[in-house]
């Protein structure tokens, strides 16, 4: 097959940015959905071509096709960079996620960002995000991966901050760079810390070296734990997750394509990517499994407080993106990956159907919103498909994903593997919890001064077909992704277990104990949302007041954001060390400079009060002077 | 003998302009723009077309092309010896692009124009000298004439505090090249020969037999670090970056502080390798305060030109990380990152001159949601910001990764890989002043008394356009600059051994 | 003996004369500066024909007619040619006084061009006594209250310090029983060092001599007079005592340390950190006393006297190098040769502007740059030239002078130097920024006469030759230094 | 031992009236005391055999510098306001004692070449011969003679009214 | 007792260092005048001294002394000039008072 394919999986949102960057935008820009167009079919290609990949790669020899390398750049010689691509599952299956939730969320934009003044940079952003997210996991050396890394960070950022004159978002752009750039101080360590001792950026190479036992010890450790902590940064793990739920105040679809199931979830890729160097090293592997169980918790133990869908959301994506974590750290990359497969499609729904009722109503403030069933009925069926899906519901894709980590968590790590149970409790509960607030009962009215859309007045409606389709799309895959490894055939394709017949798999989890508990306890969840927030039957308040305590801390996010704006940023650097680095150098460093001028004019001035006019003091000075230097040579000469 | 006579061409043009403009022309703002424009752009092109024709072959490794050479003092033996290779051809190239740009920068400058352009060419000239000169009489006259442009441009065109700045400037500058005169002054009394691609080959063995080599190094050294900046020696920076006009800004940011470090190269380290290695802990740990302590000044600042100005401190810590480090990459690393901070920085400052022009504001307190009065600047200073900050595809990222890289794995300094990690970390802090500054004058809700501020014009477009492009083109292939700067740097570090 | 040999002076002599007696008769006095500057080519131009010969010493040997003595010749002339071509627009202050004033100064070079060439103390004695008191009188020209008391103390304390001079060549005469130099050499030379050592007569007499011509040079701390002197001179005789007077006290320390006492090399080092020391303290004083001058033409004294630093730098290599090299001579020889176009170029400004000014204050220059921006530009080229930057003169004399400090391990005496220019660089730069920055108190053109504007491109056109090509004058002053070879 | 005795005599004379040159409150007195410095300086010559050099001396100084000098006090009537002291005269004193010091222990530790030839008397011959013959000092004649020529102008100058 | 060289030499020191002395304390500028005379006279003592005692076969140094005398006339002629003409604008020649030009 051609390879130019392969590269124009790549090229096409490339092509798509800029056309749209360089030409639509600053030429025609009266046209109107003319971005969006270029944009869809762009990804529409790619989305097909990866495909096409996808089954090429499955029908290939180890699930891998050679793509050959162009030289990029030679540093010196021996080292040269090579501008390469790998097609091996991993890429295949992330290429589907990524072009086909890009292609979900660009159609809806077409109805979502209709009539923003920035539609076309919206567009280009998008275009140029997918191109990055798919070089991301196209890259084949460690360097350009870190080079796309960035890029999409950087379409995070810009599209974060896509209403720039808003403070906040402004400043939840910042945050998220910011953030991030954190991890990838430690994921740039790693690289360098691997070509130091290998002498490659290529991943396969470092792969055979792991495998191979040539890189081992601390030194494969640290670096795995260096490009970690990039995935820390990037899928918004324990302790860098607090740019994620800011990044809410990006436009909605811009959530779910980069915050919920592709860009966020890169981090959960770059380790699988890197999965040899983890694997053999135990203590990497442990970190990753223990960080992803805690920030599945402790993600989830905030999400059941939020009153901001998107920030509910937010909290059980990075709740989500830790389960991967603790797949991958408990099972290894068919069951994180698959996790990340799954999720990434009902999480872009959710974040879509979100969006459609933000649509609806201005505001994102469940408190504002309620009985939305009747009015959006394909929005409130979609959503409730998704959340039955993260909530673990057989025979939902969430289900089949879910079981897995747990079952390889019990195995492996059984202190997490409680976390874990724990939090699908929670999952099921803040994810009902936010169903119910925002389409159970009355209409409680939406933002009462609506900005950014108009005509939110009055009755809410059903968002378009151009939004409503995607959905549909989405929900459709939301069930049936799943079943792919019901046959086992997923795990198989990513090189992990066997395939076993469908209905043998569809039907297996009930013939264990541990799916059991799970649906038992997901389905409290669901539960107990439903007395709480549907039917009244506890009151909310109370529990909050009974927990009081409990709950102000999840509320306040652990006051992890003050620990780090106000403690750490603003008073121990801004205020402390930096003011007084910037003391030091007015007044230390410049001082000194100042003063040695000050001083040699000073003593100018001084020795100039010497020349008094008097001629007979002029006279003293020769003879001062003969006798000084006399004096000198006598006792020095 | 002298060459094609391509250099001279290159090297003197501007000076001619210098004259024309300042003693012949009539006093007519725009015959003297159209003529400084002119007599920029020809040396810009000329060594465009001498980068197309360098030979980039293997063989060419450490050779010095387009060398011209004639005597020139017989009693000292001092040669006008120009020439060019891999380290400084790029140095050169940048040096006419931001010269002609700056041209057009100050097209706006109505005050004394006359005198403006002809000290803004005459600057372009001792620049381009310094980079171009291989005999060490040569190489210290046109560093130094550099000065007597720089304080009249400073102190009549510049703004705020701008007589202290010029003085401080000026005084600054020749101290540290005192030292570096009484260093060359070494290194002629122990080679007897001031022909710098003939020290640098012969190496120490003469230099030792007389006079020890390390005082040498360090005298050298000072001259370099105070125009790098190296902390200690970084205080005028700021306040010559701050007062100064606009373009001048950008040829003081862009090339001006590059002859620090090519010089570090081109003197400290070819000529003494084993001293360079002996020092290299100190001079990286100064690299490193540099880098984090400089990043750390510059989010205190409030000041929009002071705040680049600042950055430019933590950026230098790299060049003198990479430069350092020994290593063949690193040292590329280093050329690269002069290169690409030249074109990124120059670009801040311009684009820093322009909002506070059109703004008439500099203060980032009182600045705030510029992004929709003038989307063009936005965009384009985003684009530097982001490229300052070392995001990939742009030539910061290329830059600092292999400066990373190269220390990383540089085998001649102990500890190397801590400092280069604590370098990296001031990454980070980059990320956040850039970002903050670019949201502190763009983001957020309009101002009203910035309505109706101008953008960029088509003359402004035109710039801004040339460095952005300049800025992507080597950040996503780099190896149009590398292939060249290696070329360079092999043979030094064949004789570092590393 | 020659007599041919002695026609530079002669006709310089012959033009004074000449000019006294037209003085008498003419009305028209410009005459008189044509006259003079006519004596200056022709004796000027005998000293050329003369260079690069190899001529013997007349008068018994006292008198040299080697090619040291020629360049200090040409030197000397040149600068008095340049000085008079300046005086024009400034003798209609002594109207009366024109025919002695070109006299005198006509004079006062033959007494230099004397005190370069002889070879004998005595004479040396007289011929810098000649100097000496033609410039008291040229000093006290004005004749106002300013002017008599710069004469007053010129003369008292050159009179202070001719009589230590003379002390000293009395016992270095009474050491050797010699007073011609080579002699001196020759007796030095022949004891054994025993009896130098244990002889602190010599010492002493060698100190004395350091302080004698010390004040000519004006190097610390016998340089008191100089601010209040060249702030009271007439501004060219101001101009002349920098340049020449410096010259001639540098020409003849040149000579006589270094065909008297070049020999014995501990007293050639003993010497040359005695220099060596002077130098740092009068760079240092000059420097940073100059720092909050607000006349400039005091100003341009103590920056003088840190001049005086520098060459005196020279003088320690020459000492150190106790006769191995000539390199040390050879860089006085072209400091002096720039240093004298730089600063005669600077006062020639100064005159010009302080003509129309009738001020000398610097705060009063301000705004010049738009009055007169030639004059403006002139000055800073020479103030850039004095700070030691090139492309002007004084940095390729700085250069080369340092160069021979530290082929003679005088590194620490380069670096004390090249700071002491940074210091310089402090007000220097001063003046320049109140030309072209300072706000004009007036839009009045600044006038000046054809010569005076000659003169100035003259030493213009000198600071930027010498320091772009500096090759051929370090060519002539390194043929110069030859006679320092033993 | 005449010789001593006149030696003596002469010496301690002459640093008297040099004190009184010094210390002496007018200065008419300190003139006649310089005056009378020169007369014993004078005399002294003749000691060390220089009897030409005593004529010259006795002639310039005596006759010429000291009416001149006498001159000069009375046309600038300072004889009434006497001669006071400077400022500087305690440090004046203790250079003037430092430098003498200095002075006499060089002057005793310094080994001189003394030769024991007879003095060459009488020396006015001998004088003009060095002076103005062949292998003498007839540079310095000449060079004096213009010194002279410039002093008068200078004088000349200096001395007439604006 | 012998006179010999040393004691001239002493003699000479002692009249130099009086009229230092007397040039560095005094106020009327015609005493100083004075008192330079008197030092170049000291000097003038050495060099016959030297003359005499080493080498008494030549007369270096009486002709030395010949020519001090007369620069010494013509400093004293110039130098008395200068001080008419102070006298003439200051009404005074106290040197103390005579300092218009300093700092």
């Amino acid at each position: 097959m051609p390879h130019q394919f392969i590269w124009l999986i790549f090229l096409l949102p490339l092509f798509s940015f800029i056309i749209i960057g360089f030409f639509v935008r600053p030429f025609v820009r009266a046209e109107s959905k003319l971005a969006g167009y270029i944009t869809i079919l762009s990804i529409g290609g790619s989305l097909a071509l990866s495909v096409w990949a996808l089954f090429a790669v499955m029908a290939a020899p180890h699930h891998e096709i050679p793509v050959p390398d162009v030289t990029w750049a030679v540093i010196e010689d021996g080292v040269t960079i090579h501008l390469g691509l790998i097609m091996d599952s991993l890429t295949a299956v992330m290429l589907i996620v990524v072009t086909v939730v890009s292609l979900m969320v660009q159609i809806y934009s077409q109805g979502y960002m209709q009539g923003d003044p920035g539609y076309h940079r919206y567009y280009a952003w998008m275009s140029l995000f997918t191109a990055s997210m798919i070089g991301l996991v196209m890259a084949d050396n460690l360097l350009f991966l870190f080079v796309f890394w960035e890029m999409v960070g950087l379409c995070s950022y810009l599209l974060i901050g896509f209403w720039f004159h808003k403070p906040s978002a402004a400043d939840a752009a910042k945050k998220a760079f910011i953030v991030t750039r954190l991890g990838d101080f430690g994921f740039l360590a790693g690289i360098l810390l691997l070509y130091l001792n290998t002498g490659t950026f290529d991943i396969y190479e470092l792969h055979e070296l792991a495998i191979a036992g040539a890189l081992a010890g601390t030194t494969l450790t640290w670096a795995a734990i260096g490009i970690f902590a990039g995935a820390v940064g990037k899928s918004a793990q324990f302790p860098l997750h607090v740019w994620l739920p800011d990044a809410m105040e990006g436009p909605t679809p811009v959530s779910a394509l980069i915050h919920a199931a592709t860009m966020v979830a890169a981090g959960v890729f770059l380790v699988a990517r890197m999965f040899p160097l983890f694997e053999h090293s135990t203590e990497a592997l442990t970190t990753v499994a223990i960080i992803g169980g805690i920030t599945a918790i402790f993600a989830a133990s905030m999400g059941l407080v939020m009153n901001d869908i998107k920030r509910v959301l937010a909290y059980s994506t990075i709740s989500q993106l830790g389960y991967m974590m603790l797949g991958l750290g408990a099972g290894g990359v068919a069951i994180g990956i698959w996790h990340l497969f799954n999720h990434a499609f009902f999480k872009a729904l959710l974040f879509l159907g979100a969006g459609s009722v933000n649509h609806a109503t201005g505001t994102f403030d469940m408190r504002l919103m309620g009985g939305l069933r009747k009015y959006m009925p394909w929005t409130y069926l979609t959503f409730v498909i998704a959340s039955l899906s993260i909530s673990g519901i057989w025979p939902l894709s969430g289900f089949w994903s879910k079981d897995e980590i747990l079952i390889n968590t019990f195995a492996h790590q059984p202190v997490l593997f409680y976390l874990a149970m724990i939090t699908v409790f929670m999952t099921a509960f803040y994810m009902f919890r936010a169903v119910f607030m925002t389409f159970g009962g009355e209409y409680r009215g939406g933002e009462p001064s609506a900005h950014g859309h108009e005509g939110h007045h009055g009755q809410p409606h059903e968002s378009p077909r151009v939004m409503t389709i995607p959905l549909m799309i989405l929900a459709a895959l939301s069930i049936l992704s799943g079943l792919w490894n019901v046959t086992g055939h997923f795990g198989a394709f990513m090189g992990h277990g066997e395939t076993h017949g469908f209905f043998t798999g569809l039907f297996h989890p009930f013939t264990q104990p541990l799916p059991w508990i799970s649906l038992i306890l997901a389905g409290s969840g669901i539960l107990l949302a439903y007395a709480m927030y549907r039917k009244s039957w506890i009151s909310p308040e109370r529990i909050g007041s009974m927990f009081k305590p409990l709950y102000t801390l999840f509320y306040r996010k652990y006051w992890f954001d003050e620990l780090y704006e106000n403690i750490i940023v603003r008073n121990a650097l801004l205020k402390g060390l930096f003011a007084g680095f910037e003391q030091f150098d007015n007044h230390v460093v410049d001082g000194a400079v100042n003063g040695v001028a000050g001083g040699a004019i000073v003593s100018g001035r001084a020795i100039r009060h010497a020349q008094t006019g008097q001629l007979q003091l002029y006279g003293l000075f020769i003879g001062i002077g003969i006798l000084a230097i006399i004096f000198v040579i006598y006792f020095f000469g | 003998m002298l060459g094609s006579g391509y250099l001279t061409t290159i090297l003197f043009l501007p000076a001619v302009g210098a004259v024309l403009v300042a003693f012949v022309l009539s006093n007519r703002d725009r015959v003297i723009k159209w003529t400084a424009a002119l007599f920029t752009f020809v040396p810009l092109a000329l060594s465009l077309i001498l980068f197309a024709l360098f030979d980039r072959s293997p063989e060419a490794a450490g050779l010095i092309q387009f060398q011209e050479r004639a005597l020139w003092i017989a009693p000292i033996n001092a040669y006008y010896h120009l020439g060019v290779d891999g380290l400084s051809l790029p140095l050169m190239v940048l040096t006419a692009f931001l010269g002609f740009l700056a041209v057009l920068i100050s097209w706006k400058i109505h005050l004394r124009v006359r005198e403006y352009f002809a000290w803004l060419l005459l600057l372009e000239t001792s620049i381009l000298g310094v980079f171009l000169s291989l005999d060490l009489l040569l190489f210290f006259i046109m560093w130094e004439i550099e000065v007597i442009p720089m304080y009249f441009l400073i102190n009549i065109w510049g703004a705020g505090r701008k007589e202290y700045s010029a003085i401080k400037y000026v005084v600054y500058t020749l101290f540290g090249s005192a030292f570096m005169l009484a260093g060359i002054l070494s290194l002629y009394f122990s080679t007897g020969s001031l022909n710098m691609v003939e020290i640098g080959q012969r190496g120490l063995g003469l230099v030792q037999s007389i006079m020890p080599a390390a005082p040498i190094f360090w005298l050298l050294l000072i001259g370099f670090a105070v125009k790098l900046p190296v902390f200690p020696f970084h205080t005028w920076l700021p306040d010559a970056h701050t007062d100064a006009p606009t373009a001048v800004s950008v040829m003081l940011a862009g090339v001006l502080i590059k002859m620090g470090g090519y010089g570090m190269i081109r003197l400290c380290v070819t000529m003494f390798p084993p001293v360079a290695q002996q020092y290299a802990v100190i001079l990286v740990i100064l690299a490193i305060i540099g880098v984090l302590y400089g990043a750390a000044v510059t989010m205190r600042q409030t000041d929009f030109k002071r705040l680049i100005a600042y950055s430019s401190i933590s950026h230098m810590g790299y060049v003198l990380l990479g430069i350092f480090a020994l290593g063949k990459v690193s040292l590329v690393g280093a050329a690269l990152q002069m290169f690409s901070h030249g074109l990124v920085t120059g670009l801040l400052f311009a684009m820093v001159g322009l909002v506070m022009h059109n703004a008439h504001e500099r203060d980032l307190r009182k600045l705030g949601g510029l992004a929709r009065q003038v989307p063009i600047i936005t965009v384009v200073f985003s684009i530097a910001g982001l490229a300052s900050l070392g995001l990939p595809s742009t030539s910061g990222f290329a830059a600092e990764f292999l400066v990373f890289v190269g220390s990383f794995s540089s085998s001649l300094v102990p500890g190397i890989q801590v400092y280069t990690i604590l370098g990296v970390f001031g990454v980070v802090v980059t990320a956040g002043y850039i970002l903050w500054m670019l949201q502190r004058v763009f983001y957020g809700p309009p101002l009203e008394q910035y309505d109706g501020t101008a953008d960029a014009d088509v003359l402004e477009r035109v710039y801004m356009f040339a460095f952005v492009a300049v800025i992507m083109l080597v950040g996503i292939y780099p190896a149009i600059i590398t292939d060249i700067i290696k070329l360079g740097i092999s043979p030094i570090a064949g004789m570092l051994g590393g | 003996m020659n007599l041919a040999l002695f026609i530079p002076e002669i006709a310089l002599l012959a033009t004074a004369a000449i000019v006294i007696l037209l003085d008498l008769f003419i009305e028209q006095k410009r005459w008189l500066a044509q006259v003079s500057i006519s004596g200056l080519v022709i004796s000027g131009g005998v000293a050329i024909a003369m260079w690069g010969g190899s001529y013997p010493a007349i008068f018994n040997n006292m008198l040299a007619v080697d090619n040291f003595a020629l360049f200090f010749k040409m030197l000397f002339l040149g600068v008095a040619f340049l000085v008079i071509l300046s005086s024009t627009d400034y003798v209609s202050k002594f109207s009366r006084f024109q025919g002695e004033y070109y006299a005198l100064v006509l004079l006062a070079t033959l007494g230099m061009m004397l005190m370069a060439a002889t070879t004998n103390l005595i004479a040396i004695y007289i011929a810098l006594e000649l100097t000496s008191i033609s410039l008291y009188a040229l000093v006290g020209f004005l004749k106002d209250s300013k002017s008599t008391e710069a004469s007053l103390k010129y003369l008292l304390l050159g009179a202070i310090a001719s009589a230590v001079l003379l002390y000293g060549m009395a016992l270095v005469f009474g050491f050797t029983g010699k007073t011609q130099l080579s002699e001196i050499a020759q007796v030095l030379q022949a004891l054994p060092q025993t009896t130098l050592l244990a002889s602190p007569g010599l010492l002493l007499g060698v100190v004395l001599l350091v302080a004698g011509f010390g004040f000519k040079i004006a190097a610390v701390p016998f340089q008191m007079w100089v601010p209040d002197v060249y702030e009271g001179a007439p501004t060219p005789i101001t101009a002349y005592l920098s340049v020449a007077s410096k010259a001639a006290g540098f020409a003849i320390i040149l000579r006589v340390f270094f065909s008297a006492f070049g020999i014995p090399v501990w007293l050639s080092q003993n010497w040359g950190l005695i220099f060596a020391s002077l130098a740092v303290i009068s760079m240092t004083i000059g420097n940073i006393t100059a720092i909050p001058q607000t006349n400039i033409k005091r100003m341009l004294g103590y920056s003088s006297i840190a001049q005086a630093g520098y060459l005196m730098v020279g003088l320690a290599a020459m000492g150190m190098a106790s006769g191995i090299s000539i390199l040390g001579q050879s860089g006085v020889l072209f400091f002096l040769t720039s240093y004298a176009f730089t600063n005669l170029g600077a006062f020639i400004a100064v005159i010009a502007i302080s003509n129309k000014l009738d001020s000398d204050l610097i705060a009063d220059y301000s705004g010049m740059g738009k009055r007169a921006p030639l004059l403006a530009l002139a000055l800073t080229l020479c103030l850039v030239s004095l700070i030691g930057m090139p492309p002007a003169a004084g940095f390729m004399a700085k250069f080369y002078i340092f160069n021979a400090a530290v082929q003679h391990g005088l590194l620490w005496l380069v670096i004390i130097a090249v700071i002491n220019s940074v210091i310089s660089a402090y007000y220097y730069l001063r003046v320049v920024k109140v030309m072209w920055l300072g706000e004009t108190a007036s839009a009045e053109k600044v006038p000046s006469s054809g010569a005076l504007r000659l003169a100035l491109l003259l030493c213009c056109l000198g600071v930027l030759l010498l320091g772009i090509i500096p090759g051929y004058a370090m060519g002539l002053a390194q043929f110069a230094a030859n006679i320092f070879v033993y | 031992m005449a010789l001593a005795i006149a030696f003596w005599l002469l010496a301690a004379v002459a640093v008297i009236a040099a004190l009184g040159v010094v210390l002496l409150r007018n200065v008419f007195r300190a003139a006649l005391s310089l005056i009378l410095c020169f007369l014993m300086v004078a005399g002294l010559y003749i000691t060390l055999s220089a009897d030409f050099l005593a004529a010259v001396q006795i002639l310039v100084y005596v006759g010429a510098i000291s009416v001149l000098i006498i001159l000069a006090i009375m046309m600038t009537r300072e004889v009434q306001r006497g001669s006071p002291n400077s400022r500087f005269q305690i440090p004046a004193a203790i250079v003037a004692v430092l430098f003498l010091e200095v002075l006499i222990l060089t002057l005793i530790n310094t080994p001189w070449q003394i030769s024991g030839t007879p003095p060459t008397a009488p020396t006015t011959s001998a004088l003009a011969n060095s002076l103005f013959g062949e292998g003498g000092y007839l540079l310095p004649v000449e060079i004096a003679a213009v010194l002279l020529l410039s002093a008068i102008l200078g004088a000349i100058v200096l001395a007439r009214e604006k | 007792m012998v006179i010999g060289l040393q004691h001239y030499l002493i003699l000479s020191a002692v009249l130099f260092s009086i009229g230092l002395y007397g040039v560095l304390a005094k106020r009327n500028a015609v005493i100083i005048l004075m008192c330079v005379e008197l030092m170049l006279n000291a000097v003038n003592i050495t060099l016959v001294a030297f003359s005499r005692y080493v080498v008494p076969a030549m007369l270096t140094g009486q002709v030395f002394a010949i020519f001090v005398i007369v620069v010494a006339a013509a400093e004293v002629a110039v130098g008395l000039a200068i001080i008419f003409a102070i006298y003439r604008g200051l009404e005074d020649i106290d040197v103390s008072k005579i300092n218009l030009l300093k700092w």
